[in-house]
Formats: structure tokens, sequence, C-alpha cells
């Protein structure tokens, strides 16, 4: 028993240990590349908050994805849910306050959820049918509903609501200033790592803090507990779950509600913290995003996590300073030719030969220009996520009953 | 003001569903047709610009009116389609709001010989001329020259930013004007500029991805942001609002701060003013008086087209004199305000 | 003889309880709000006048071309989201080709047409490679090329379009090229496009192609069962690559009548959300010609009526999202509900044959 | 014959359940005595499988009564079924291969011992009672059929069941396994609990069984007794015919290579080998027969033979053509016929019609098609033709293949194989879950074609099967030959020895 708690805890410590390493060469590399290029932004406490703020709604949506598919529910209505979440938390902070307009983003994004399982769960209807009648069903019912109620609100017309008060911030006072101070010496390394220390302790939304602590309690609850061992084993064979007892209706709609209620909450991030208010199309796409930053992570909640951080990351930084892209070339370059290293290491000469191969163009682009055409900046993230699918791809494993539709007494 | 109200009044003369004046309209004068852009009446915006132009109309020459409004990615067809329907309904003089209208109107425009139509930021499509057809520019580089004065005079950091929804002409032209503005008064100014899309138009719709832009042009020292974002300013404001005192955005359209939240008010320095309501009211007066305005017309700062606010008394006061001088100059033909960046 | 009527009748319960079901839908929403459903319907049930009845055919054959494109993916188990970047990009260099009239008269319209199906196939063919190379979902990438389609596009065209005024566009269409189309009513109601016929085209050789045709055989093999096509000697991975090409050649049509039909370039008159509208009605017809011709025909009747809104009632022309949106889902449950139901009836029969002939088996 | 004073463990009266257009079951009556081992068997569709999805909950029967040591019940669900002490391995299992050992154990009985420490301990311990031989922290898709097999048993162990269904456990196991399993179930026997064994395996059946109830048609058509019935007369009770037997006449064997191989290795993405040199040969007229314990390169080396894979160094010769690099549908059209092993995966489009599939895999050929085009009035007489020559029962051709049993689908997929007269058949288990009378009608069908010069790949888990029908045995292990063996001499016990690594 001893040695079995022992081999646990070795698991655990590899895992831990391994997310570790790979964050730490991480920051030593974008280090790296912000001392060489002279691009403080890049690590800038600013940078920082706006990639938190820009990745918040993503990881939301992804978290959302992540339960929904866990249990073998494919939901692209994730972008119908996340807008109807904007509607409500508009409605519901408008009349009741910040923390009950969260609760309202998660309700309204629930309902979302509730008409995807049951179309998904009880009819049996194919995912993807049902996920694109949601999102137009959703983007039509937010901007109907705001028209027909919001015009007669203070701050509000039938396509926007303003004003909405925000969740309250926090700063943790010592380390926040201590933080600032050692990030702006810009040494290397220690510097990065303060910048993200005070982005995370100075002024950061409690919205932003639940957003990270759910992908954290979604990972305990749905590796470490019987009910997400019940719930997963829906996504990998729901036969096989039922033949053991396991209700598996009852656990799709619960994992579709939360999923809808997951988006209706990144929906609600957008009205209340990444703006101070709720106008029609604000999501622009992010529940997509979202999905393509789960699958990015593997059906795993780190892996989204790096999903969401990644286009969070890119997109604020070209939002920001379209210079810091350029830079962004150089760190590319490392990264694949790092990659390629590693490949190499594993003895899979053709894959290191191609990624080398890449690495070095993008190196030969930047040391060859001075400035990435704006235009491209804006493809900056989409492309990172293309190029990064592209390479490890590979190694993608999503639940084996995703996306297939199961029928009570099917075993067998 | 034009276009929209102060919310803390109370909605006294808020837009709203129900008062509405092509519903109590009765009059014996001209009918007026008004085609919204996506967004409709109370965007507090554009539209309701025109709008504003529209309620002035109709109480002046007793005039009715009937109203149509554009939805996300229509077709070419429902835009047609809405102004014939105006003109079947008996509207003698209609302003289609936007130059996305420009197409429709020149394809709409022949059939109905004996109706005034009007284009907003309109263009002529084709070489031929439409006899009937109003094109209603601005000249925003100008108005946007002003507020760049007032931007560099209000910095202390000598850096000031601009947040353009879309890298298109027309933001472009509101860019350039802004810069020229500010080099003229403080020659050494910088200058940080964003654009949240290079050509999707979904940067007019973001306010995220203007609060972040603006956000890092006040992380770089800007103190002074001018945003030409559409329904994205909102998240400019909320970034001048969160740099805290000192720190100013610039609205743009219609009086920024009028419709601005209670939090973003004093924040908010001025805005560059472009008088569609002006254009409207001037064009339904055309018709009214049976000299239809035809062919381009650009409204600049001579015909008071194009402007600035004083809302915020206390942030602009002290600058109005120097920004009053180039607005001279400007209209003297001293300066002449570049339209590219 | 009764048996197939009763069949028909049992295929036709589906669509009529769906529509019914959105009606219902529609109607609650509207009334929540404290609008009048009474006001809404009597507009939307109103025969469209001549002019909207030529919109709606014109709207009726792009949703439909993009509904097939659509299709395509979904038989063969892709879901080909990029539509609508795909589109974007054939549009434009379509556009592009065609305004520097290399050719003239109808040879620039078919060049144009050969360019717009080869850069759409082009641009899905990038998800294609990569799905079958490197295997990532064509979910994503394809939602990376969307963002990418449109950016390229805004870029070419503001680097090398025609400016007016505020607006950019491709150079216009020579005069010779412009297909005008037919005029069933007055002149000044408009056009059905000329090239609304690439709608029924496309649509016979979709039927043809997937129930005559070896390749449309493999094609459905894979969608079915991927491992079976493989044993059976398709080469999945090529087959992933052609559907995904062919998607987008198809996709890239959805604009062509209307560019030849009245757009005269790519700019303002561009309409956006065909791809999306397109995906929408593949589903709702359940990738069959037949069926998807019935919903892109409801899609563009309701879209196309919307507009009368603003004049008559105060019920938002957004509703018609909604109204769009519960039809797609009442639709796929309702056939579920009734496939079910069906079983259960054919089950009793089974049991009755049994009670009256004990022992048989079936 | 039963203990009196003893009460019934289960007890089946007048069951009935319909499919749609199918009766599965009606009026069962089956009696199971407390410790004993009950078998079940009956052709391919005679309602097994369904018999004991009711009795364990997973369906719900339309008529009868259900009796769990003396208590009338009604199971409306799995989890009632395991309330009253009913366990049931499936004929198809059913784990989640992403899952581990331990997680899939404790699913659902998460109560009993959590899903952590407590419940590894309980794992390891009936691990060790009955030999199981599995570490909680492997997952599933790791483990061979056998460790499945016995990881199935012991969720059903893991949850207390003291009545345990077992759906044909055996078709997967070799001999050796099989005697294991033996074992094991006579351990449960000793320890007081009933056993329900579904089999095809008559002799098996013979060897284990306390009790045996016989299914035909839907229904039980009578009971024996192992001690005193022989295979011929259970047969004549499952069938109404005479057992089948595999064995050839006589050798057939010609001087034509057909296919050969020589020293063919195949490896995975990460460099491991999965196939190390292979060379065989198989002439005209000759059926070569492949044994080994599955997982070991059977599948690799069939899916490499068909182009499915493509070897990493190599050659494979078809007649005097090199055919290393051709792709699938090049070697169809050269003629080679494929029994695939796994029949859903990759035999058939389950929702596609009887005459679609007939065009499967033979799209390029006559009568399914000319030229570019499907040719459905030529494939729909071809397989009006399959379904009367194979005796496949099916209501008609555009019924979706979905709808047959197991057993008739084989059979469509044998006959659609077998048609334009291929050179070269690679067949994987062409008999595997198929009933008495369908496996004498595929061997006739293989026997008829080797007479004619058909060279068979033969691959199959059935000993009897294999020494009956092959010419050769080649015997594999890790992906390499480690045996030949010639069929008239060699013993089932022989060939499992040297398949499981004993001296060759
Ligand atoms: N953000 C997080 N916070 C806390 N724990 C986490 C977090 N992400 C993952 N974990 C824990 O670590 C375990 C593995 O996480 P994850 O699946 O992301 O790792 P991985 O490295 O992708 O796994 P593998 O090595 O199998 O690919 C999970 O079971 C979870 O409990
Ligand atoms: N879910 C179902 N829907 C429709 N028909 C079914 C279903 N399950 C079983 N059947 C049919 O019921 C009959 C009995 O099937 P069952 O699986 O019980 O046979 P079996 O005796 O187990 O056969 P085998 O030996 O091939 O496993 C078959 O005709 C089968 O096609
Ligand atoms: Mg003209
Ligand atoms: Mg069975």
């Amino acid at each position: 028993m001893s040695a079995a708690t022992a081999q646990r805890s070795t698991i655990v410590e590899r895992l831990t240990k391994s997310w570790l390493y790979i964050g730490l060469i991480g920051i030593g590399v974008v280090s790296f590349v912000r001392i060489i290029t002279d691009t403080d932004d890049l690590t800038g406490a600013g940078t920082i908050r706006a990639a938190i703020i820009a990745t918040c709604p993503i990881l939301a949506a992804a978290l959302g994805g992540l339960w929904a598919e866990r249990a073998g529910v494919v939901n692209i209505g994730l972008e119908g849910q996340m807008i109807l979440g904007t509607w409500g938390a508009a409605f519901f902070t408008y009349h009741y306050g910040p923390w009950v307009g969260i609760l309202g983003a998660a309700l309204l994004g629930l309902v979302g959820g509730l008409l995807h399982a049951i179309a998904t769960v009880t009819f049996g209807v194919d995912h993807i049918v049902s996920g694109v009648a949601i999102n137009l069903i959703g983007a039509g019912a937010a901007t109907y509903l705001a028209e027909a109620v919001f015009p007669e609100y203070e701050g509000g017309g039938p396509r926007q609501l303003n004003g909405l008060e925000a969740p309250a911030q926090v700063t943790i006072p010592g380390v926040s200033d201590l933080a600032n101070t050692i990030s702006d010496q810009h040494w290397f390394f220690v510097s990065d790592v303060a910048s993200v220390i005070q982005a995370l302790t100075t002024n950061i939304s409690t919205l932003s803090l639940l957003i990270f602590a759910l992908v954290i309690i979604s990972a305990l609850v749905l590796w470490r507990t019987s009910f997400g061992l019940r719930l997963r084993s829906c996504g990998e064979n729901p036969q096989a779950a039922e033949t053991l007892g396991v209700n598996v209706y009852l656990y799709k709609y619960v994992a579709v509600l939360i999923s809808g209620a997951l988006a209706g909450i990144g929906g609600g991030f957008l009205a209340l913290v990444a703006s101070s208010g709720f106008s029609t199309g604000q999501t622009g796409g992010r529940g997509y995003i979202g999905l393509a930053a789960m699958i990015f992570g593997n059906w795993r909640p780190g892996g989204l996590l790096a999903g969401a951080l990644t286009f969070g990351y890119t997109d604020s930084l070209r939002l920001r300073d379209t210079q810091s892209v350029h830079s962004l070339l150089l760190l590319v370059a490392i990264g694949l030719l790092m990659f390629a290293a590693w490949r190499a290491c594993r003895k899979q000469v053709k894959g290191a030969l191609v990624v080398a191969a890449a690495g070095a163009l993008v190196m030969a682009w930047f040391l060859l220009t001075d400035s990435v055409p704006r235009e491209f900046t804006v493809m900056t993230p989409y492309v990172t996520t293309m190029f990064v699918l592209a390479l490890g791809s590979q190694r993608l494993r999503m639940p084996a009953a995703d996306g297939k539709s199961y029928r009570r007494g099917s075993a067998g | 003001g034009c276009g929209g109200s102060d919310s803390k009044g109370g909605g006294g003369d808020k837009p709203a569903a129900g008062d509405d004046v092509c519903k109590t309209a009765d009059g014996d004068g001209p009918k007026i047709g008004l085609a919204y852009d996506v967004g409709g009446r109370g965007d507090r915006s554009f539209n309701d610009s025109a709008y504003a132009g529209l309620e002035k109309a109709v109480g002046e020459f007793d005039a009715t009116c009937i109203e149509g409004e554009a939805t996300d990615g229509e077709a070419e067809s429902a835009r047609e389609d809405r102004l014939r329907n105006m003109a079947e309904n008996g509207a003698t003089a209609i302003v289609g709001v936007g130059f996305a209208y420009s197409e429709s109107v020149n394809a709409v425009a022949p059939d109905f010989p004996e109706v005034n139509f009007a284009v907003i930021d309109g263009f002529d499509p084709d070489d031929q001329a439409n006899e009937n057809v109003a094109y209603l520019g601005f000249a925003e580089q100008e108005g946007s020259f002003l507020v760049g004065v007032a931007a560099a005079e209000k910095s202390k950091s000598g850096t000031i930013g601009f947040v353009g929804g879309v890298n298109n002409e027309l933001i472009q032209k509101f860019e350039a004007g802004y810069t020229a503005g500010a080099k003229a008064a403080k020659p050494d100014i910088k200058v940080e500029v964003a654009y949240i899309q290079e050509s999707d138009l979904k940067g007019f719709g973001d306010p995220a991805g203007g609060k972040a832009a603006a956000a890092g042009e006040f992380d770089k020292g800007a103190d002074v942001v001018y945003h030409a974002a559409g329904g994205s300013g909102s998240g400019v404001f909320d970034a001048a609002v969160e740099a805290g005192e000192g720190n100013w955005a610039i609205g743009v359209d219609s009086d920024q701060y009028l419709t601005a939240t209670a939090e973003q008010k004093p924040f908010i320095l001025t805005s560059m003013l472009k008088r569609v309501d002006v254009a409207t009211y001037d064009f339904a007066k055309s018709v009214d008086a049976g000299k239809p305005l035809t062919s381009f017309v650009t409204y600049d700062l001579k015909q008071d087209g194009v402007g600035y606010s004083t809302a915020n008394k206390t942030a602009i006061d002290g600058l109005t004199t120097t920004i009053d001088d180039y607005k001279a100059k400007i209209i003297a033909g001293d300066i002449k305000v570049p339209t590219k960046p | 003889m009764n048996g197939r009527l009763k069949s028909v009748g049992l295929a036709l319960l589906a669509p009529a309880i769906a529509i019914v079901l959105s009606i219902l839908v529609t109607t609650l929403v509207i009334a929540a709000v404290g609008s009048s459903p009474g006001e809404f319907w009597s507009t939307m049930f109103e025969v469209p006048k001549p002019r909207l009845r030529v919109d709606i055919v014109n709207q009726t054959a792009m949703i439909y071309i993009a509904a097939v494109a659509a299709a395509i993916g979904f038989r063969m188990g892709l879901f080909n989201i990029g539509l609508e970047g795909q589109y974007t990009i054939a549009s434009f260099s379509a556009a592009t080709f065609a305004g520097a009239a290399y050719l003239g008269g109808f040879a620039n319209v078919a060049a144009s047409l050969v360019v717009a199906m080869v850069v759409g196939a082009a641009w899905a063919g990038i998800a294609g490679v990569l799905r079958a190379t490197r295997g990532v979902s064509e979910v994503i990438s394809t939602i990376m090329l969307n963002a990418i389609a449109v950016t390229l596009v805004g870029y070419f065209l503001n680097n090398y379009g025609v400016k007016e005024g505020n607006s950019v566009h491709t150079k216009n269409l020579p005069s010779g090229t412009t297909l005008g189309g037919w005029s069933p009513f007055e002149d000044r109601d408009g056009d059905i496009w000329a090239l609304a016929i690439v709608a029924v085209l496309v649509g016979v050789g979709f039927w043809a192609l997937l129930n005559k045709t070896r390749f449309g055989f493999d094609l459905r093999a894979s969608g079915q069962s991927e491992s079976a096509a493989l044993a059976s000697g398709i080469n999945p991975k090529r087959m992933i690559v052609i559907s995904m090409m062919l998607s987008g050649a198809v996709a890239g049509l959805i604009w062509m009548p209307a560019l030849f039909g009245g757009a005269r370039n790519y700019g303002t008159s561009f309409q956006v959300g065909l791809g999306f509208l397109g995906i929408a009605v593949a589903l709702l017809g359940r990738n069959r010609p037949i069926g998807m011709l019935f919903g892109a025909l409801l899609f563009a009747f309701l879209s196309v009526k919307s507009n009368d809104l603003t004049f008559g009632t105060d019920v938002s022309p957004s509703i018609v999202q909604i109204t769009q949106g519960v039809a797609v889902l009442a639709v796929v449950v309702t056939y579920e509900v009734v496939r079910r139901w069906r079983t259960r009836l054919e089950q009793r029969a089974v049991s009755r044959e049994l009670t009256a002939t004990t022992g048989a088996t079936a | 014959m039963s203990v009196p004073s003893e009460v019934d463990a289960v007890q089946l009266r007048g069951i009935g359940k319909r499919f749609p257009g199918v009766v599965a079951n009606h009026d069962v009556d089956v009696t199971i005595r407390p410790g004993t081992v009950h078998a079940l068997i009956g052709e391919n569709g005679a309602g097994k499988s369904t018999l004991m999805k009711i009795l364990y909950g997973v369906q719900r029967p339309d008529d009868g009564t259900i009796t769990i040591e003396g208590k009338q019940v009604v199971l409306k669900s799995p989890t009632e079924a395991i309330e009253a002490g009913v366990g049931m391995v499936f004929q198809h299992f059913m784990l989640a291969d992403n899952l581990t050992v331990l997680e899939n154990m404790v699913l659902g009985a998460e109560k009993l011992h959590g899903i952590g420490d407590g419940a590894r301990t309980e794992i390891r311990r009936i691990s060790e009672r009955f030999g199981f031989d599995l570490d909680p922290d492997v997952l599933v898709e790791k483990l061979g059929v056998a460790a499945r097999q016995r990881l199935e048993i012991a969720k059903v162990l893991y949850r207390g069941a003291r009545i345990i269904i077992l759906d044909e456990p055996t078709a997967v196991l070799v001999p050796q396994e099989v005697d294991a399993l033996f074992e094991n179930l006579r351990e449960l026997k000793a320890a007081g609990n009933s056993v329900l064994f579904i089999s095809h395996k008559l002799d098996e059946v013979l060897a284990i069984a306390d009790d045996i109830t016989v299914m035909r048609r839907g229904t039980t058509v009578g009971t024996a007794d192992p001690a005193t019935a022989t295979k011929h007369e259970l047969a004549e009770l499952m069938v109404g015919s005479e057992l089948p037997s595999p064995e050839t006449e006589e050798s057939t064997v010609t001087d034509t290579v057909q296919l050969s191989l020589s020293d063919v290795t195949l490896t995975d993405e990460f460099g491991r080998n999965l196939l190390t040199d292979l060379s065989l040969t198989i002439r005209r007229g000759e059926v070569l027969g492949i044994a080994g314990v599955e997982g070991n390169g059977q599948a690799e080396l069939v899916e490499t033979i068909m182009g499915m894979r493509i070897p990493t160094s190599g050659r494979i010769m078809l007649g005097d053509q090199d055919v290393t690099h051709w792709h699938t549908r090049q070697l169809r059209e050269a003629g080679i016929g494929y029994i695939p092993e796994d029949r859903h995966r990759h035999g058939l489009l389950l929702d596609a019609p009887l005459w679609e599939n007939r065009i499967l895999g033979h799209q390029t050929r006559p009568p399914s098609s000319k030229g570019m085009w499907i040719n459905r009035k030529g494939a729909r007489k071809d397989t009006e033709r399959i379904v009367a020559d194979y005796d496949v029962r099916a209501p008609g051709i555009d019924t979706p293949s979905r709808a047959l049993s197991g057993g008739n689908q084989q059979k469509l997929i044998v006959g659609r194989e077998m048609s334009g007269d291929p050179v070269l058949l690679i067949a994987s288990h062409p008999t595997r879950g198929v009933d008495v009378g369908a496996q004498a009608a595929i061997w006739d069908h293989i026997k008829r074609a080797r007479r004619n010069g058909l060279a068979v790949l033969l691959v199959s888990a059935d000993l009897d099967e294999l020494i009956g029908l092959s010419d050769t045995i080649q015997v594999i292990l890790r992906g390499r030959f480690v045996g030949t063996f010639d069929p008239s001499s060699v013993t089932p016990q022989d060939l499992g020895t040297a398949m499981t690594g004993g001296a060759a």
C-alpha cells in the first residue's frame, strides 16, 4: 500500500515537474529574446496583464469544451452560449451588481447548454447540427433581447449596454510592489518572472482569478473524484459505463450544462472585465477559438491553458505593439529549433529536419527584416495556432466516444 | 448636442423605441426616409446623429418620416429593397446612412427620378452622374486635426495615442489629421498608433480589443488616446479610466461625453464631431426648399460639418483658444490637412 | 401501396412538426418581450412583392451552393467550417481576375469561375493537407483559415484595390462581362441572376456524384467508416484532401451569381455570412440535394422577408435568426422522434404477426 | 438432478423480446442451479446475448419473469442487476481503453472501496486470489485480450456478483488461456457462485458445464446433460444437422508460388519493430495457417500484405510482380480477397444496405461498376446471388448490414470476397463468432476454392480450424515466426506452447 502511494506521488511529481520545467524554459527563452531584441514589452507587466485578460474568455470557453467533450458531447455551440453569457451578464449586472451578473452569465450559458443537452443526449441528434443551431439561436436571441430590453436602460441602446460595474480587483500590496521594482530592472529571467508575478498580484480581476481557479477545480474534479471518473467514462465508452450502472444520460446532461455555464462565464468576462459593457457581436468568434484551444491542449486542462495563453498572448501582443511581433519571430524560430533538437534526440530524423528547416526560415525572416507587415500581425495568433498543431497534432487523443450519439440500452 | 443625450438627465430626449418622431409626425411637408446602417437608431453614434438631424428637420419643415435599419451581413438587395420601400411609400428625400448605401442608391435612384437621395460618406460607384443623388462627405481629417491639437496640448508626457477600429482608407483620414494636428502643436510629440483589425469589420465591435490596444498605449507613456473605432471605443474609455487621473480619451463622431457612463465622463477630453445631423438636416432642407443638393458635398470645418466638443468644460477650457486658432487657419486655407498618414 | 403512402406521410410529418415548432417558439419569444406576434406573422406570411420574389430566388441559389459545399464535407465526415473564408478569398480572386479583363465576354466569366473554384479548392486544400498529413482537425484549421482569409483579402484590397470615396473594391468587370439575368416581372423588380443556374448544376452534380459514381461511393464510404474504407482500397488521406478541395471549389462559386449578376466588383456589396448559412442549411436538409433546396428556400425567404419587419412592425429582424436556429434544431429533433416512433410501430407490427402465427420469426 | 432444498440461482420464465423486424426471444425458460456452471448454446442469432442482456438489466423483456435466488425481480438497469448479485462479461469487451485498469474496475462501484488506495488494495487482492495478474495503474489499451478478459471477470467479482454471465469468453483465447480461464471458473464455482457461460465451442462446453441449455430461433429448445451428451447430439439440437469438421481431404498444393514475403520488417513511428524479418511463401492451392496469441503481429502482417501499411524493409511478391509498395486497391484489383479480422471496423458499412456492402472493396470491378459509374443493377443482382449461395439470412438486400446477426454479416463478407475468383485469399478469423452451421458453409467455400487453385493465408485463433484447414502452420510471436508445423502431426497443445514462447 505504501508502495502504491509512493508510486502515485512520483507520477504527480513527474507531471508537476515537467510542467514546471517547460514553464521555466519558456520564460527563459522569452527573456533571452526580449534582451536580444530589446523589446521590453514582450514581458512587460502590462503585456502580461493584457494577455491574461485576452486569455480568460478563451480559457473559460475551452474549459466548457473540455467538460462537454470529456463526457462525449462535442459542443460547437460554445460561441452561442458565450454570446448568451454576454447578454446575461449585462442584464443581471445592471439590476443586481456584478456577482449576480456572473451568475446570470452562467445561467444564460447554461440555458444554451440545456438546449444542446436535450438535443444531443435525449434526442441523439448529431452534435454538430445542434451546436450550429445553438450558435444561430444564441446570436439571434442576444441581439433580439438586447434590442427589446436595453434601450430602456441607462447607458443602454439596442446594441449595447455600457457602464456595467466590474467585479472587484485585488492587489497583494507587498508582493506587487516588490515585483514591480524587480521587473523594472529588466534583468535576465528574474525580471520576467517578476512581471508575471506583478501582473498576477496587481489589480487583477477576481473573475480572472476565478477562471484560473476553475481550471484547477476542473482538473481535480474530472481526474480525482468518482464523479469525474464517471463523467469521463461517458466520453470514453458510454456502453461500458452503462453496464456498470452509471446513469450516462445524467452525467452527459450535467457535463453539457456545466459546459454551457462555463462558456457563459467567458461571455460574462467579456462584458464585465475585458470591457465594461455589453455590445452585440463582442465575442467575435472567441467561442470557436476556445474550442481550438481545447483541441490544441489535447483535451487536458494543462494543455488547454497553454493553448488559451498562446492565443491570448499573441493576440494582445500584436494589439499593443506591432513591433514586438517581429521579436516574436525570433521566439518562434528558437522554439522550432529546440523542438527539432528534441525530435532529433528521439531519432525522428525526418521530422526533425522538417522542423529545423521551418525554424531556419523563420530565423532568416527575422534576420532579414526589421518589421512584420501590419496585416500579418493580425494573423499571428491564427498562424501560430496552426503551426503548433501542424507540428504536434499527431499525438492528440480525444475521448474515444466523443461526438458519438449514445442510446440507453445499446450496450453489448 | 447632437446624437444621444445625457443619460444622467433621466431619459428626457433619449431616443427610445417609444418616442419616435416618425410615429407621431403627421405634417404635410416632405416625407423623409432614413435608412440606417447596422446598429440603427439608439447606437449613440452615427445613426443617432442622423436621427437628430431628422428630428430637427421634421420639426422645422412639418415633415413626416419613415425609417429602416440594416442587419449584419445583409445582401446588397436588402439595402435596395429598403430604399425602394421608402420611395414607394412616398418619401421624397431619402438618406442612406453610411457608405455601404452608395451602390444601392446608385441602383435605385434612376427608377425614382422624382425622389432625391443622399448617402452619408457616400461615393459614386460609376461614372454616370445621378441627377437626384447627393454624396455627403466629411473632412474627418480636419476635425481630427483639432483634437490632435487638443491632445498634444493636454499631454504632459509627450506621447499620445490613436486607436483605429479597422485600418482602412476612412480611418486613416482620422489618423492622418490627428497626427498632423498634434505635430503642429508640438513638433516633437510621439504618436502611438494601433488598429484593432486590419480589414475585418469586427474591429468596430470589439470593446475588449479597443481596451487592450489603448491600454498598451497608456502603458507606453501616452496620456491622451483618440479613438476612431466605433463600438470598440467604449473599451478605449475604459482603458483611460483604468490608467487613472491625468490620462484622457477622445471620442469620435458624436459628442461621446454626453453618452459615456458616469465613470468615463471625467476622462473624456473632447470628441471629434462629425455632424451627420447637420448633413441630414441640410439635405432635408434643400429638398424642402425645392433646390435639392446633388453630387458631392463635403462638410468641413468651414460649414461646421466637423468640429470638436467642449462638453467637458473643466478639461478643455484652457485649450479652446489654441484650438480655435488652428481652426481659423484651416478655414482660411493656411493649413492643409493631409488625408494619408 | 397503402404502406408507401404511409411512409411518405411519415416522411413529411417531421418537417411539418418542425415548422409548427419553430413558429411556436418564435411566437413565444416575441410575445415574451411584449411585441405583437400577430403583426409579425402577418408581415412574414404576406405574399412577397415581385422584387422580393426575385431576391428570394437569388438568395436561395447562393445559399444552396453554400449548402452543397458544406454537404460534400459532411458526407465525407469532415466539418468544413471554413466555407466563409474559402468563398471570401475565392470571390476576391475571381473578381480581381474578371476585373483585369484578360479575356472578353463569356470567356472571361468562364475563366473567372474556374479561378474561383481553384482558389476555393486551394484554400480548403490547406486544411485538407494538414488533416491528412499531420492529423490537424479540420475544424480548427478552417476556423484559423477563415480569420487569415479575411485579413489577407483586406491586405490585397488595401494595397492594390481601387479606392473610391471611403471604400475600396476590385476593378469593375469589363462591360461585356456582366451577365444580368432573367427578369420575370418589371425591369425595376430586378433580375434572377443568370448564374443562379449554377445552383441547379451544382445540385444535380452533387446528386449524381454521390449516388452514381465510384468516387461518390468512396466518399460516402469514407464518411461512414474510415477503417472500412481503408480496407476496401480507398486511400483515406487522398479522399480527405480531394473532398476538402471539392468542397472548397464549390464554396468558391457561392458568390459568383451575385458578382456577375449585379455587384460588378468585390467591395461593399460582397455578402458575408453565406458560408455559415450554408452549413446550417446543409444540416437542415440532412445533406440531401432536395432537402437542402427546401432549406435554402426557407432561409432565403426568412431573411429577405425580414426586411419588411422594420417598416410594418416593432419586431426586430434579428428574430429571424432565432427562427432559423430553432428550425434547424426542430427538424433534426422531430426526424429523430418520428424515426423512433416508426420503430415502435414496426415493433408492434412484429408482435402482432407473432401472435397471429406463433413461432414464426422474421 | 437439482438438490431440492436449494433455491435456484436464476429462473427465467416465458421471456420474450422483440426488435424491429425480429423476435429475438420468445417463451424462453432457463433454470440455473446455485454453484454450477451453466452453458447456453445455440446458432448465431438464436437470442443468447439478448437473453443475457435481459438478465443483466441492459434490456427490458417484453414478456416473462425473472427470479433471482427465489425473489422475483424487475431489472430496469444494470445497477439493479448488480444489486441483485448479477454480473456480466460481454461478448464485446466493455472497457474504456483510455482509462486505467483501476478506473475501469471501480467505475460505478466507487462506494465500495473508493477510487484510491483502498480500491488498489482490493484489486490486488482479487488479482492474487484468482491469479489474474492485473496491475491497477496500467492503461487498458496496453492490455492483451486475455488480460482484458480477466479484467472483465475481475470487474464482476469486485462488485461481489454471485451470478456471473460470460458471453463467448473463449472466442479469442488460446488453449492455455482457456484452461486458465476454466481454472478460474472452477474456483468461482467452489466459492459458491453460479456461472452462465455461452460458447460455440462444444468440447469446451462439455468440459466445463454442469448443465446445458440449447436455444434455437429465439427460444429454448431443450437441455442436455454434459456427462452423457456428445458433441454431435448438441449440434443436432442446435442447428438440426451434423457437426461439421474443418478437415481437408487431400493436398492440392501446386508448384506455382502465389505470394512470397522476404524479410519483411515493419516499424512503428517510434522505431519499434512490429514485424521482424518475416519470410513466407504460399503456393496455389495451399492454405498457410498463422497461429499466435492475439497482438503478436498477425494484424500487422495482414495489413502489410493488404497494402494498408507499407513495410519498412523487405519485399512482397504476388505471382511474379513486386507489390511491396502497392496500394490496397491495386492489390484487390490484382485478385486478393480479404476477410478482415474485425468485420464491423474493416468489413462493412453498417448503415449501408447489403447491396452497397457488396460493392465495398470491389468498387472498381464489374459487376459493381462500369468505368467511373456505379452499376447499381449489377451490384444488386450479384448481392442476390451471394445471399442465396451463402445462405445469408436477411429480410432483403436493402436492409442495412447492421441489422444482420454477426454470423450472417460474416457470410456476406465471405461471399463478397470469394466473388470474382480471387487468386489469393487473406482470411483473418473467418469463422469467429459464427455458429456451427455457418462455419461448415464457410469452410466448404474455402475448401472448394482451394481445390481450384486458390492460395489462402489463414489467421485464426481457433486451433482446430487452423489444423484442419491448413497445409502448413507458422507460429508468430512478437512479430517473428518462431516455428513451422505440419498440421497432420501437430496438436493444439503443441501450438499453444509455441505461441506462448515455450520450446518451439
Ligand atoms: N492547471 C492545473 N492545476 C492543477 N492541476 C492540474 C492542472 N492541470 C493539470 N493538473 C493535474 O495534472 C494532471 C495531468 O494534467 P494534464 O492532463 O494537463 O497533463 P499532461 O502533461 O498533459 O499529461 P500527459 O503527461 O499524460 O500528457 C491532471 O490529472 C490534473 O490533476
Ligand atoms: N439492439 C437490437 N436491435 C435490433 N435487433 C437486434 C438487437 N440486438 C439483437 N438483435 C437481433 O436479435 C437476434 C438475436 O441476437 P443475439 O445477439 O441475441 O444473438 P446471439 O444468439 O447472441 O447470436 P451470436 O451467437 O451471433 O452472438 C438477432 O437476429 C439480432 O439481429
Ligand atoms: Mg452614377
Ligand atoms: Mg451473442
